[in-house]
């Protein structure tokens, strides 16, 4: 871990909404490659740190260093094409569309050809509807859910939706990517599976991963480190088993009913 | 300069006509998220009612009272038939159910009480006071002022209401937090047919007044339309907002038809006039551009 | 029932995206497509051509129009006759004063005037949402026809804005009968039609339905919010626009500001909700049906009211009309609100999986 | 016609296809969305690659080339590759667990395996020392397989480059292997799952194969326009000589599902004309086809019922081509246009030429309704000894009970004991390592002697009754025919499985497994309620109905002079699925009675004990591969005998 560089470092990040503190100076750092988990009970700010990091919420104070470079003000849409996808936690997928549209829509940063093209089914807007398509198929056939392809996402069971909703961020192929709760409400079978694919996309596609879950068990077999958020303050970071070790830890987290 | 103020205080005054109308709107929003397209078709039920009563030969009070009944049953009707069906559909789904609504009404008001343009007599007459023109110079109508007064004794009277009668502070309850009302056994659905019950009595004050002005006509059910850019500026939710939103309209929109047209003129030759007809819309909109949220209402944020 | 899906297997990815991915589906557009463009002229009366076939076609692109904003992208409008007008007055100008320019040119530069309008009135939906939206485009609705009736220069000097279309030749061959007309109009409309769909089954459709069901998500996955909303107001003022000018074109001839009230634009938006939001063939229904309900009631109120003896006057007839239709919207928006589009799907999966009910 | 196939190898005649059909399909694959399509010519050239970097890598005659998977192009490719080196393919079942490969794995003396992704491969490294003579893990997919280092893996692509590339420095080669290809030559081995003791490995020779897939091929007229949905297990004999050598023979297209959950809509998007299914895939799909239609609207039901009514009425003599007078055939045709051809065309089988089944033994209503709808579903007998290739019944001349006359090229015989033997192009060359139980199995006049025993009727057709070992005496002397009787009760949709009892008795008993599925549905309607499968085997209404199909078997026993006397007296429904994971079924769902016997002793005992009830604790193992255990009481009952008479 300790010679791979940093992909995105945050400094001293407070963020507040009307007054009510979400985010009390947190720093910490996201290596490349590595599954980096944060943790904490709930309304400890887990997701709105997923949300700065990907510019849905502007912290007030801070700074973030995305690929050593300082972030500036940024809105989903430009950290989407710096290579940054995300599932949320409860999921966001596009009701009204099938499974395949859903993912295709993953690819839009891929996707070039503006609207006359489109409008006209145009040589190149069709030739990169079909590419695009295939890499979509490959997404689909990864994360074996062929049998839904064409089925719309709301009649989908909740870990199949989970299931498309990370779909549709792998096909965006993000360098960096954050997963809130993936496994929340799914039976052991799901989670085994949701498991196998986290490791397999940080593995094989050395896709850099940071995670949010309250499975424990999952939590500490999977991540190489691991940020321990409180009431918007971090209490602690490191190594998954020197976590277990940390009283602040253990008191404000695992002591309580996970 | 004379003239400036006259016509900013006749602005006010149809700006206050456009805040009773926004009332109307603010009420059933605050209550139950629905956004009433149909305030306005409401107005003109209210007006026909009435002038439809009288012309059966009933007095004056009595048709009153009648066209509020006939207000009740719309407020009973459009719950049961319409909203009760249509819980947990997207807002913009129940706006446009309102907009069948108008439909209705606009249809229904004719059909019962005749179509004919009739005018309500109040009994008030639309002529400056001359105490006032005599000291100031400044001519203003005993009817404008009357209509202001009433218009404000219901500001007031509502607002009363909403602050220390149970009811009110079930719909203030409601108007926060749909769920919790629920939660501490606050019937939402007799509380909204309650405001659509105030909402038509608005509406009918309104139309009484608006019909004795120019009339009852179908013209009634359009013009209640600058209501909406008023709650634009006020906000949905706020009484004060309504009235300041309206009196912001109303002013504005009488100096534009004074000053705008001349200009154009020696620009472009013709004739400009009409310029209410959508100056209300223009400068709501421009005025979203800066303030999406309305001069009272706060930002939010939405949670992902 | 029909379907005989079995054995249509798809070997490539064009074969699966196409439109009519189902043979019989292709077979039977290409059906209806042999009535419409030779059996309709051959036996179809004028008043049929003049007073339904034609309007209906208009309107159903129209109702397309506001399909793209309300159905796909998700952004409410009630200004969508004002960009009928501008359509219409534009192209009228472009013929009236560029010498010789081709009608079809004038349509087109008609229909892209009427897109820049409505981008400059979809710059508020940047920043508002829902009904604010409708209101602001209630602006546009007021603001643009005042123009078109005060502006003199639009309508030629002409007194209130009339403008009476200029006779349409093309290859010097005049389109002035009802049939010819009707074709004229036909073609623009399964060329747009067709347009429309490429559209929607694109990556920019899809922008628009992400857009329409979760905007916070669309923006995470990098689709710009601005540009995509900018697009459909473009795209649904240009179809309005080119519905404008047919309706002024070839089928009033003659037509003035007030022509195309608010009235107007809520009858195109009880297209949109009748014939089915996010929906292509639902503008076909919708706007047969909105188009052919008056009808039908002028044909039987009176008779009814013969038989219940009571005398309806004219007006009477009218305000029925107005109760009836809204009586429908809310009726449809209640039980079925994707409308008649959805009926009609859930009829076709019906006959795919016959004998079995689901 | 026959003669020149003599000549033939598969090798062989893919060469003749790559000249003859170059740009038909061979093989048509689901992958990423789309139907894959590969043209003989490419197969060619592909099969080419493959075997010269099978033979860089030193894979050579006489070899054997494990292959392990799901039905993919690449694998058939394989098997292909490895015969053209004169190499002989060895399928293995892709479901069964790794321990289970290694008795085959060693026996066959496997160096070489081809298999189709990572599951198989973790597999394969999970045994990999309990067998010293593997050294080439081959891997199609290489999906999760990026990370793994051991030097011994390959890809199919990798070795396809290198075999091009080999195959340009040495242009002979590759057709100087093929042209040594002798029809006389083994071609596959597979292994029978057997019902007692280890898998034997079953050795044909090329010309076995090519023969019996032209005649069969020749016998339903199939042509290289026809096409065959390749889904059961590549090593099992049924889909080796559907879907390898008749596609070989004839040239057909071989069209390879997506995954097991697409089956079903694959099945429909191909419309294949020729199909293969055993009886409980046809059974599964009526019972499904039931459920739906009791969803539907009154009117809807009515119409199904009386186009069913018709249906069985003239169905399957319009089928057979026997006189139906013209209204008759009206009705049927109105029929066929709303309700058959519609449910034909859902069901993906609508342009079925020829369907054919085997296995076990189907159940007439099952048999007729697919036949009365208008499918021409025919039944074959055969086994893997025999390239599942001895009986086939004619078009126009099928009877229910019986499997047909001898194929083409085929002769059989019935022993003193009953037992069928036969003889003919299809019978194997022997047990692969096994001359002992090649002489058991063979006598010296070459007759295979199958262990079914049967009954030839007069005009020729074969009837099996059971297997031969298993036709047992009852204690008074008479014939006790278990299979026959279990088939009789497995024909009732409500019974999955069954097993019966009375070798040395005096009278027959039963186990039997509920069908779930049917069940729970017919429970439902009954709104009865129920915890699930232990409960729902264990109630009382299950009891009386499942007692109502055991009359029923006995009132059909009681007819036939022969098994009159071996009527079910006792029975008992047990709290459990019989399961190949439990070694209670062979993979392909024979019973296994001495182990079932054995397990259940008490139960057995309980029933001649005339007990009405008895408890017992049964392991199991649980799909996760864990072990457990079920306890219970189970209830048991008794059955009306009926003392019909014979004639």
């Amino acid at each position: 871990m300790s010679e791979a560089k940093t992909v995105l470092r945050l400094e001293n990040i407070s963020l507040s909404f009307g007054g009510v503190k979400a985010l009390t100076n947190i720093s910490f750092d996201v290596k490349e490659h590595e599954i980096r988990s944060i943790i904490g009970p709930n309304g400890a700010g887990k997701s709105s740190m997923l949300n700065v990091i990907n510019g849905v919420y502007h912290p007030q104070q801070g700074t973030i260093y995305f690929r050593d470079k300082v972030r500036q003000k940024m809105d989903p849409t430009q950290a989407a094409r710096q290579g940054i996808a995300r599932t949320f936690q409860n999921i966001a997928l596009f009701k009204g569309m099938t499974v395949l549209d859903n993912i295709m829509t993953g690819r839009n940063t891929k996707m070039h050809s503006n609207f006359l093209m489109n409008a006209l089914w145009w040589g190149p807007a069709r030739n990169e509807e079909i590419l695009n398509r295939r890499k979509v198929e490959e997404v689909i056939d990864f994360l074996e859910i062929q049998h839904i392809r064409k089925t719309p996402v709301g009649k989908l069971s909740y870990g199949l939706q989970k299931r498309v909703e990370l779909a549709r961020a792998l096909a965006a192929e993000p360098s960096l990517l954050l997963l809130d709760e993936p496994m929340a409400g799914m039976n052991v079978e799901e989670k085994q599976d949701m498991c196998r694919f986290i490791l397999e996309v940080n593995q094989q596609y050395g896709v850099t991963i940071v995670l949010i879950e309250h499975d424990m068990g999952v939590v500490m077999d999977i991540s190489d480190r691991v940020v321990v958020l409180d009431y918007g303050k971090k209490i602690g970071d490191g190594l998954p088993a020197d976590l277990m070790k940390n009283p602040d830890v253990i008191s404000a987290y695992l002591g309580t009913n996970h | 300069m004379l003239f400036f103020t006259e016509i900013v205080i006749s602005g006010i005054f149809s700006g206050l006509m456009y805040a009773l109308v926004a009332l109307g709107f603010v009420l059933i929003f605050k209550a139950s998220g629905v956004f009433n397209f149909a305030q306005g078709a409401m107005i003109y039920c209210a007006a026909l009612a009435v002038v439809g009563l009288i012309d059966i030969g009933l007095p004056m009070w009595l048709a009153v009272i009648g066209s509020f009944v006939f207000m009740v049953f719309i407020g009973f009707g459009t719950q049961r038939f319409m909203l009760s069906k249509l819980v947990n559909q997207p807002p913009i789904t129940l706006f446009m159910a309102t907009i069948g609504l108008s439909f209705f009404l606009d249809g229904l008001g004719p059909i019962l009480f005749g179509s004919d343009v009739r005018p309500i007599n109040l009994g008030i007459v639309d002529e400056p006071i001359q105490s006032i023109m005599d000291n100031t110079g400044i001519g203003i109508s005993k009817f404008d002022l009357t209509a202001s007064g009433i218009i404000i004794l219901l500001v007031i009277v509502l607002t009363l209401l909403f602050q220390y009668t149970k009811i009110g502070r079930a719909l203030r309850a409601v108007a926060d937090d749909h769920q919790a009302a629920l939660s501490i056994g606050i019937p939402l659905k007799n509380i909204w047919t309650i405001v659509w019950c105030i909402a038509g009595f608005v509406a009918l004050i309104a139309g009484l007044l608006w019909g004795s002005r120019n009339g009852v006509q179908f013209a009634l059910s359009l013009t209640a339309l600058k209501a909406l850019p008023v709650l634009i500026l006020g906000g949905f939710t706020s009484v004060p907002g309504a009235i300041i939103g309206g009196i912001i309209i109303g002013v504005s929109e009488k100096l534009a038809e004074i000053y705008i047209p001349p200009v154009l003129q020696d620009a472009f030759g013709g004739n400009f006039g009409g310029i209410e007809s959508w100056f209300a819309y223009v400068f709501a909109l421009v005025f979203l551009l800066f303030r999406p949220e309305g001069l009272f209402g706060e930002k939010h944020i939405d949670r992902v | 029932m029909l379907y005989r899906e079995a054995g249509q297997y798809k070997v490539s990815y064009q074969s699966d995206n196409q439109i009519f991915p189902i043979l019989q589906d292709r077979i039977g557009i290409l059906i209806i497509l042999a009535i419409a463009v030779f059996a309709i002229p051959m036996f179809a009366s004028e008043y049929m051509l003049n007073a339904i076939l034609v309007p209906f076609l208009i309107f159903s692109l129209a109702t397309l129009g506001l399909n793209f904003l309300t159905g796909y992208a998700g952004q409410l409008s009630l200004g969508s006759a004002a960009f009928m007008a501008v359509g219409a007055f534009a192209a009228y100008n472009f013929q009236l004063r560029i010498e010789g320019i081709p009608f079809l040119i004038s349509f087109f530069l008609g229909g892209v005037c009427a897109a820049m309008v409505g981008i400059a009135f979809g710059l508020p939906s940047l920043r508002i949402k829902g009904f604010y939206l409708a209101v602001a485009t209630l602006a546009a609705q007021f603001f643009v026809l005042w123009c078109l009736t005060k502006f003199s220069w639009f309508s030629n000097n002409s007194a209130s804005g009339v403008i009476s279309a200029q006779p349409l030749f093309l290859f010097g061959f005049p389109i002035n009968t009802p049939t010819t007309k009707y074709l004229l109009v036909l073609a623009i409309v399964v060329f747009l039609f067709w347009i429309g769909k490429n559209i929607v089954r694109s990556s920019t459709g899809r922008s628009w339905m992400a857009v329409r069901d979760m905007d916070v998500a669309a923006e995470v996955i990098g689709i710009p919010l601005m540009k995509t909303k900018l697009i459909a107001f473009a795209i649904s003022s240009f179809y309005c626009g080119m519905a404008g000018v047919l309706y002024a074109f070839c089928y009033l001839g003659t037509v003035e500001p007030d022509g195309f009230s608010l009235e107007l634009s809520f009858k195109i938006l009880f297209m949109v909700i009748i014939g089915g939001v996010g929906s292509i063939l639902g503008n076909f229904l919708g706007a047969a049906f909105i188009l052919l309900l008056p009808i039908v009631l002028d044909l039987t109120l009176p008779v009814i009211s013969q038989m219940l003896n009571l005398p309806i006057s004219g007006s009477t007839v009218s305000h029925i009309q107005l109760m009836v239709f809204g009586a429908l919207i809310i009726f449809f928006l209640i039980v079925e609100p994707h409308g008649l589009a959805r009926l009609w799907q859930i009829g076709k999966e019906k006959l795919r999986l016959w004998p079995f009910p689901h | 016609m026959i003669t020149d196939f003599n000549t033939e190898t598969f090798p062989k005649m893919l060469l003749r296809h790559a000249e003859t059909i170059p740009s038909r399909m061979a093989y048509r694959e689901k992958y990423l969305g789309i139907w894959q399509e590969i043209t003989w010519a490419q197969n060619l050239e592909q099969v080419r690659a493959l075997s010269c970097g099978l033979s860089n890598l030193g894979f050579n005659r006489g070899m054997n080339l494990a292959i392990i998977g799901d039905n993919r192009p690449g694998l058939y490719q394989a098997m292909l590759a490895a015969q053209c080196l004169g190499g002989v393919p060895v399928p293995l079942y892709q479901d069964s667990v790794a321990t289970e490969m290694v008795h085959v794995l060693n026996d066959a003396a496997i160096g070489f395996v081809v298999v189709e992704d990572q599951e198989q491969v973790d597999k394969l490294l999970e045994i990999k020392d309990q067998v010293p003579t593997l050294h080439t893990i081959i891997y199609q997919d290489p999906k999760g397989l990026t990370d793994y280092v051991e030097s011994f893996l390959h890809s199919t692509h990798q070795i396809q480059t290198a075999g091009e590339v080999f195959n340009r420095e040495h242009t002979k080669f590759f057709m100087h292997e093929v042209s040594k290809s002798q029809p006389t030559d083994l071609s596959i081995i597979l292994y029978t799952s057997g019902t007692t003791g280890k898998p034997k490995g079953v050795s044909h020779s090329h010309q076995n194969f090519m023969r019996a897939g032209k005649e069969a091929c020749i016998f339903d007229n199939l042509t290289y326009k026809d096409n065959i949905l390749a889904y059961l297990p590549m090593a099992w004999v049924g889909d080796h000589l559907f879907s390898y050598a008749q596609a070989m023979a004839a040239g057909f297209t071989v069209n390879c599902p997506e995954s097991k959950e697409t089956v079903m809509s694959d099945l429909r998007e191909i419309g294949p004309t020729y199909y293969f299914a055993p009886p409980r895939v046809f059974e599964g799909l009526l019972t499904q086809v039931m459920i739906r239609i009791e969803d539907a609207g009154f009117i809807k039901r009515k119409l199904f019922q009386a186009a069913m009514n018709c249906a069985k009425k003239f169905g399957t003599q319009i089928l057979d081509g026997q006189p139906v007078n013209f209204l008759n055939r009206l009705v049927y045709g109105f029929y066929n246009l709303t309700i058959y051809g519609p449910l034909r065309n859902v069901l993906g089988i609508s342009r079925l030429r020829v369907a054919y089944t085997a296995g076990e033994a189907i159940g007439p209503d099952l048999f007729r309704f697919y036949r009365s709808i208008g499918i021409n579903l025919k039944q074959f007998y055969g086994q893997t000894e025999t390239c599942a290739y001895v009986c086939l019944q004619p078009d126009g001349h099928v009877k229910y009970d019986t499997v047909g006359p001898p194929a083409p090229g085929m002769e059989i015989k019935l022993a003193d004991s009953g037992e069928v033997l036969v003889r003919g192009i299809s019978v194997m060359q022997g047990y692969y390592n096994r001359p002992d139980a090649t002489a058991e199995s063979m006598d010296d006049e070459g007759y295979f002697h199958t262990g079914d025993a049967g009954i030839i009727d007069h005009d020729g057709h074969l009837r099996i009754i059971d297997r031969a070992k298993d036709v047992g005496k009852m204690a008074n002397g008479k014939l006790f025919a278990p299979k026959y009787i279990e088939n009789k009760l497995k024909f009732f949709p409500f019974i999955k499985e069954a097993v019966a009892f009375g070798d040395q008795r005096d009278t027959v008993t039963a186990f039997i497994n509920i069908d779930f599925e049917a069940i729970a549905n017919w429970a439902e309607r009954r709104n009865i309620s129920f915890a699930g499968y232990i409960d729902l085997a264990s109630q009382a209404d299950v009891y009386v109905m499942i007692g109502q199909c055991i009359d029923q078997v006995n009132e059909d026993l009681s007819v036939d002079d022969m098994l009159s006397h071996a009527q079910i007296d006792r029975f008992l429904i047990l709290n459990k699925e019989l399961d190949p994971d439990d070694d209670e079924l062979t993979r392909t769902r024979k019973v296994r009675r001495g182990f079932i016997a054995e397990k259940y002793g008490v139960l057995i005992d309980a029933l001649y004990a005339g007990k009405d009830e008895q408890f017992i604790e049964i392991k199991v193992k649980f799909e996760d591969g864990r072990d457990g255990q079920i306890s219970g009481n189970i209830k048991i009952k008794n059955a009306k005998i009926v003392r019909g008479s014979p004639r």
